[in-house]
């Protein structure tokens, strides 16, 4: 009926640079605050801090963080809250201990009943929300407080009183999914590197860095395949929707329920996992591991772009959240700051990087 | 408004209901929108449902296509009693609307928009992807059908006009459509061009044997394209009547509910 | 020349307040530059993460605290391998000289609960209960523990958040509740001790009160007569001392022959008075 | 669609425009909405502003009540140029909107969006206080002269259905229009009655002197009212016609974008 | 036009209980949640609980919550968030102390002059988030870290290295209007009762109740008030729709950015109250003053009836949430059960109270 094919010049469009395009999309503001960060510390903090050694430093807790952070990026975008998913690491991580020490199950069987617990707590959780139709917030709330509180008592029992379980190490030594999960990636290549002269050694010539450390690749696995999901399937076409409206969406024919109580329990998988790389890496676990990063996992979502309400943000937005966290974190470390100032200089360094990155976003896609 | 229409009305009387609503109630708390409506859609006819604002139109509607569920009566699907839960399982039977609201994302493109739930993938097995580039392609052609340019497939559905909105949405219940289509006022919003747009739709659906549930408060609109004709007033169905044997001023006198209206019909010719 | 103090303490919590005022002042004394790290809350991954920081600068010295040996041992090892020496401070006294550090300055947390639940226990004491305000943290669990064996008689922990006007009703309620309780056992003197001694008075009943750590308000309770005692580690000690030990190791290659404790050591009404201006001053 | 209406036309012709919008162009980042369009309104005439869907129309009187700010052009307001930075301004100089969304609160009551942003108080100093029974009884008068009788003022928005809505959002702005009126598709979602007592409602105010902007995809209710017709089509304005000037099939090809409709006017008698 | 008059009866409604209408009302929803809890305790608790003392003993700290929680329920309902408030505690409760000691200022300047302090400070915060545009959750969560850790600098600055700040209570003890904030209220009437034996006493014939702390007075008149200006003022109407849509309520006139900013603004303030009572009332000031508190704040908001979108909710509802929290917190104290079980029981209360409430208000009022 029309002689105007889409592909055709709009009048009625301006033409539009590639990088005012790139700015738009939610996953690649937060770049913008990476990249203020990177320079703030390169000014400011020790030349190591951008070493090898000192970028997996960095790396390790911001991946840690983020692999909750895209968890609670998705379900954020589902249109819910998960409060509950530190108090997850330390009860998944107390589980995982116990089937491992206690039990002295293999880790074939250990991780795979941890996710399935993870998963199984994580819907109970999605299921009360949807069901009562109470806000997720005021239901994960009381599983932050319920879960926290199990750990506690669980690790008393586990250990006959204390608070801290242990052996998990020497437990797991030499299991051969061990290596997947823990300590550090491709040791021979970055041992051949230190030969060759590639990588920094210390005095005693070792490498300085010792591998990749796994977290840091299951990460970036996470992020991929999160965002592979959020944006090339079906099921992340659903996300968005329930989030965005729950009614329309539901009202259209997607299955906002099944949808949310997915996320909550890849959520808790997503709990479950840190809890186990965590729990491995230390060897031991206690009952405050994982405290209050519920909420760090969402700073480090809406950093990324991620909205409070639902509907809108990205995996890859809280990719570069988690590491403007953790460089933060772990910068200041790095700096001559009195670390009494170090509060101040987490929320500063919070808040430039956010209005940067939304000064620079406005800037160049031209939003009033 | 005349008889002489271009369309051909389907005398599909004779043809088994597809849906069949026997004395629906609907409670809302202490509010009662519903008080007992029966209804029933044929294959290949045009049912337009009209009445007054708040008569209860939007939620008979919505009872029939799972969003309510009714608080008293009942419900036959193609003989069958049917019990949907989810707008999905009625979407699952054939059932596609076009909700007064929309049911639209305002964050969401398009393209999104238009498939949500109804995805189309490609490859297969774990590959089975969004097949992002026919859905683009598709959600731009049925918007140009319905006489819609948009600027592109990736526009946020909150940017656009409310024409705009309004016709992703009928499109994309068009397309889907496969034995009921519902209209909740399809045309509100519509330019004159995209209303008779819409309207040629219907006639063209209606002949592929799809019965059609038409909301309107346009008297020459249901007349244009309706075979039979149900009036609620105040939750309540005023009767029901064929094609040919109501005129148009009648029809306008039962769908403001019997009262009297301003004076304006000189200068609109009979009809507002 | 940089020494770098990695604690498992947050720079607002009055005790490790102490220790890193210390540690300034030491710094100053030797004119070595001192930074002082801990991770935001009872974290033993973080932890972890800032002494491979802490290695990754290669400092000339490293003091840490050693509260969970299997979480830090680790990175600790690491920092030894890497030719550093280090020393620990506060806790992990039995596992210091295991994982390679070359001394250890401090008290455990264990024998200075017990310490102090045996005097309690001296002072007539049959019934107690112990306040925890962040339950979970190791280091205030085994103080608890500690209290709880040298106390012998009945102890109950009572779980707290850091607020002291909600400590102050959950020990007035654990004394309304129960009659027969007669001691109180505080973690944290400024936090819990004095709205635990507050409860106490509100109360009208004979109850003793102890805390660990030291705050102004609480000596003065101390001296007047409302609270028992308080237990001090002089954790300033583990910061000045442990810097200027390695400030010596670092110029000299000198280094004291076995630990040194340095506490526990409780004050009580006599010494109390002397005490309060100190603790003001975040020495003490 | 005839000249014989029965209502009274104002020849404000000589009058000098309330409002004069000169050049307007209004872009949102890349997207041009109003490439240029110029627009005035008189005391006591009703201008309608036509054309299809996504033309600007929308975006066209958002920048006169404040809503946007215009990326370029001059708005001039009783002769003197206008800078409203708040849709608040606009309204205290006297200019009061439907707008096609509504601006309507659903979760707030029937009467708490009614009086929005302009609450009646009563008593004095300190003890001033929001009167509800007065804002009460007001919303609910003026509700019934729209033609809706609502169950209560204290219903929640959200519930009422989509012509009741849109009724509460135009009794509001007409009770408090004091200069310029603007209507946004003001009654598409309105029953017949409703349509023909705001249609009586638009005559009512124009011949108190008030300017009415008038937007509508309806020929027939644009005629019925209107004294003059400006057309937009993609961000531009094809011309301004008066009352008289213009048949109602050229009216509609204009608001058609003078692109090919779907063949059933027949049906329809001349315009949809 | 019509002669249905809205006072004749309606066809179209069905006739309803008063005590469905009653529940209906968002502020009294969080009534049943109260006498569940009341209820729950009676039969597990020791008497002394619901003794006089025992009230007045969980009522002080739901009543400083309740403060907060008003606070941020007022701003809850118009649309934004303020994770700032517990560290607002501590840095007003800095501000006031160094007022009071190191300036020795009198009340009737340092309490003004804190308010003004805090004001300002929540006006920053407001118009950080209006004129950028970004959530307030990051920007509020940037001066959460920003004001803890100028707290501690600035105590430690006054104090010349602790983290503790003390002698208010000397400074302040012969001023006129310490008693309005701090102490107890009517310690001569409850003398009086304790003589005619109305009120218990200890052994020496003092009162066990010496009278009503005045943060509770406070809390009951601050909630009144509220309540007042939510239902009873243009400002409640406008609060209400600026959280229910801040686009909407801008197009019809309400002056959306002042609205924020002065919720903000009053926000502050209610943590600047909460700092002087408490600061009077302890006699010092530390570095962890108010921790978490902004995190129970909208708890108890939630448990309250609020919505996180904004829009709705009630400043009753809070008041009652308070006490909610308040009592489960402070009641299992009381109780025989084990001390470690405690988070595992307030999460479970907290659960069961707001899904009770929930599961009353619909089957009440008949929603499905
Ligand atoms: N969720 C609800 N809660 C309470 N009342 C409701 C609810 N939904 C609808 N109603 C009421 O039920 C009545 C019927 O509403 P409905 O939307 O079905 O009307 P309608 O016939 O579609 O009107 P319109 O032509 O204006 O769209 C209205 O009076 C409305 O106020
Ligand atoms: N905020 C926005 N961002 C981007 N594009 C927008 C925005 N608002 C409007 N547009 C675009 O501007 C054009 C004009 O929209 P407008 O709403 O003014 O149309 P209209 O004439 O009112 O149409 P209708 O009759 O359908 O209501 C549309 O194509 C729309 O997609
Ligand atoms: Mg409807
Ligand atoms: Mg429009």
């Amino acid at each position: 009926m029309s002689d105007t094919s889409p592909n055709v010049a709009d009048e009625r469009l301006k033409s539009e640079s590639f990088f005012a395009k790139l700015m738009k999309r939610p996953e690649l503001g937060a770049i913008a605050g990476v990249i203020l960060v990177v320079i703030f510390f390169g000014l400011t903090a020790d030349g190591s801090m951008f070493s090898l050694s000192g970028f997996m430093n960095f790396m390790t807790p911001a991946s840690q963080l983020g692999i909750l952070a895209i968890g609670a990026a998705l379900l954020m975008i589902g249109g819910e809250f998960d409060l509950s998913i530190g108090s997850m690491v330390a009860f998944a991580g107390l589980f995982f201990g116990v089937c491992v020490v206690t039990w002295g199950l293999p880790l074939v069987f250990a991780i795979p009943l941890t996710f399935l617990f993870a998963a199984f707590v994580g819907g109970i959780n999605g299921t009360i929300c949807i069901r009562s139709g109470l806000p997720s917030f005021i239901v994960t709330l009381a599983f932050l407080f319920i879960l926290r509180g199990l750990s506690l008592v669980g690790l008393k029992m586990a250990t006959g009183g204390s608070t801290q379980l242990r052996g998990v190490r020497d437990a797991v030594e030499n299991d051969w999914l061990a290596p997947l999960f823990s300590g550090d990636a491709f040791p021979g290549l970055f041992t051949w590197l230190a030969e060759t002269g590639l990588v920094a050694t210390f005095k005693n010539g070792s490498p300085k860095v010792p591998g990749i450390p796994v977290e840091i690749l299951w990460f970036i696995v996470i992020a991929l395949l999160a965002t592979y999901v959020l944006l090339r399937t079906p099921a992340g076409n659903w996300i968005f929707a329930s989030g965005g409206d729950r009614n329309a969406a539901s009202n259209s024919g997607v299955p906002v329920d099944r949808v949310k109580i997915s996320l909550f329990m890849l959520t808790a998988c997503c709990a479950a996992l840190v809890a186990i790389i965590t729990v491995m890496d230390s060897g031991s676990t206690d009952a405050r591991r994982g405290f209050q990063k519920e909420f760090e996992a969402i700073i480090a979502a809406v950093i990324g772009g991620c909205l409070l309400t639902g509907g809108y943000g990205s995996a890859i937005g809280a990719f570069f959240g988690s590491i403007i966290f953790g460089m933060v974190v772990i910068g200041l470390t790095y700096t001559d700051f009195d670390q009494d100032w170090f509060q101040v200089f987490l929320g500063g360094m919070l808040l430039i990087a956010v209005l940067f990155n939304n000064a620079i976003r406005k800037r160049v896609t031209g939003e009033r | 408004m005349t008889e002489d229409s271009k369309f051909h009305h389907g005398d599909a009387n004779d043809a088994a209901p597809i849906v069949q609503m026997q004395n629906i109630e609907k409670h809302f708390g202490n509010i009662i929108a519903l008080a007992g409506v029966s209804f029933d859609v044929k294959p290949g006819e045009c049912h337009c449902l009209l009445g007054d604002n708040g008569a209860g139109k939007s939620t008979f509607i919505k009872t029939m296509s799972g969003v309510h569920k009714p608080t008293k009566g009942e419900i036959l699907f193609e003989g069958k009693p049917m019990n949907f839960n989810t707008p999905r399982d009625a979407m699952e039977a054939g059932i596609a609307t076009v909700f007064q609201d929309l049911a639209m994302i305002p964050l969401m493109s398009v393209t999104r928009n238009f498939f949500m739930g109804r995805e189309p993938t490609k490859g297969s097995g774990i590959l089975k992807r969004y097949d992002a580039d026919h859905a683009n392609a598709v959600a731009m052609e049925e918007m140009r059908k319905m006489g819609i340019n948009l600027r592109g497939p990736d526009q946020a559905v909150g940017t656009l006009s409310g024409g705009e909105r309004q016709t992703v949405a009928i499109a994309r219940a068009v397309y889907f459509g496969a034995k009921i289509l519902i209209l909740d006022e399809p045309t509100s919003a519509l330019g004159v061009r995209q209303t008779s747009n819409v309207l040629a739709t219907i006639d063209k659906v209606r002949n592929q044997g799809i019965g059609v549930v038409f909301i309107s408060h346009n008297v020459r609109h249901a007349l244009a394209v309706g075979d039979r004709f149900t009036v609620l007033n105040r939750g309540k169905t005023l009767g029901t009547a064929k094609r040919g044997e109501i005129t148009p001023e009648e029809l306008q006198d039962l769908m403001a509910g019997g009262q009297e209206m301003a004076q304006l019909e000189g200068s609109l010719g009979g009809t507002v | 020349q940089d020494i770098v103090v990695v604690s498992h303490g947050q720079a607002n919590d009055a005790f490790w307040n102490v220790v890193k005022n210390g540690v300034e002042q030491a710094g100053k004394d030797t004119g070595i530059n001192v930074d002082y790290r801990a991770p935001e809350t009872f974290d033993m991954v973080a932890m972890s993460q800032l002494i491979d920081a802490a290695v990754n600068q290669e400092p000339d010295g490293l003091i840490v605290s050693i509260p969970d040996a299997d979480a830090l041992g680790p990175s600790i090892e690491r920092a030894v391998a890497a030719g550093i020496p280090v020393i620990s401070i506060n806790s992990g006294s039995d596992v210091s000289k295991g994982l390679g550090a070359l001394l250890h300055v401090g008290q455990d947390e264990y024998d200075a609960g017990k310490a102090a639940g045996e005097k309690l226990a001296g002072m007539g004491g049959k019934s107690g209960i112990c306040v925890n305000h962040e339950v979970g943290n190791v280091a205030l669990d085994l103080r608890c523990q500690g209290f709880s064996d040298g106390f012998g008689g009945s102890v109950t922990v009572l779980p707290t958040t850091n607020d002291p006007s909600e400590i102050q009703s959950k020990v007035a309620a654990a004394l309304a509740a129960d009659e027969s309780v007669d001691t109180v056992m505080a973690l944290g003197a400024g936090t819990a001790g004095e709205p635990a001694v507050a409860a106490a008075k509100a109360s009208g009943r004979d109850v003793a009160v102890a805390s660990f750590d030291l705050s102004a308000n609480f000596l003065q309770s101390v001296a007047d007569g409302d609270a028992a005692f308080a237990i001090d580690q002089q954790q300033y000690l583990q910061g000045y001392l442990s810097v200027n030990f390695m400030a010596l190791h670092a110029k000299f290659g000198l280094m004291p022959g076995g630990n040194v404790p340095s506490g526990p050591n409780l004050i009580t009404a006599d010494k109390a008075g002397q005490v309060v201006e100190l603790s003001a001053k975040g020495i003490r």
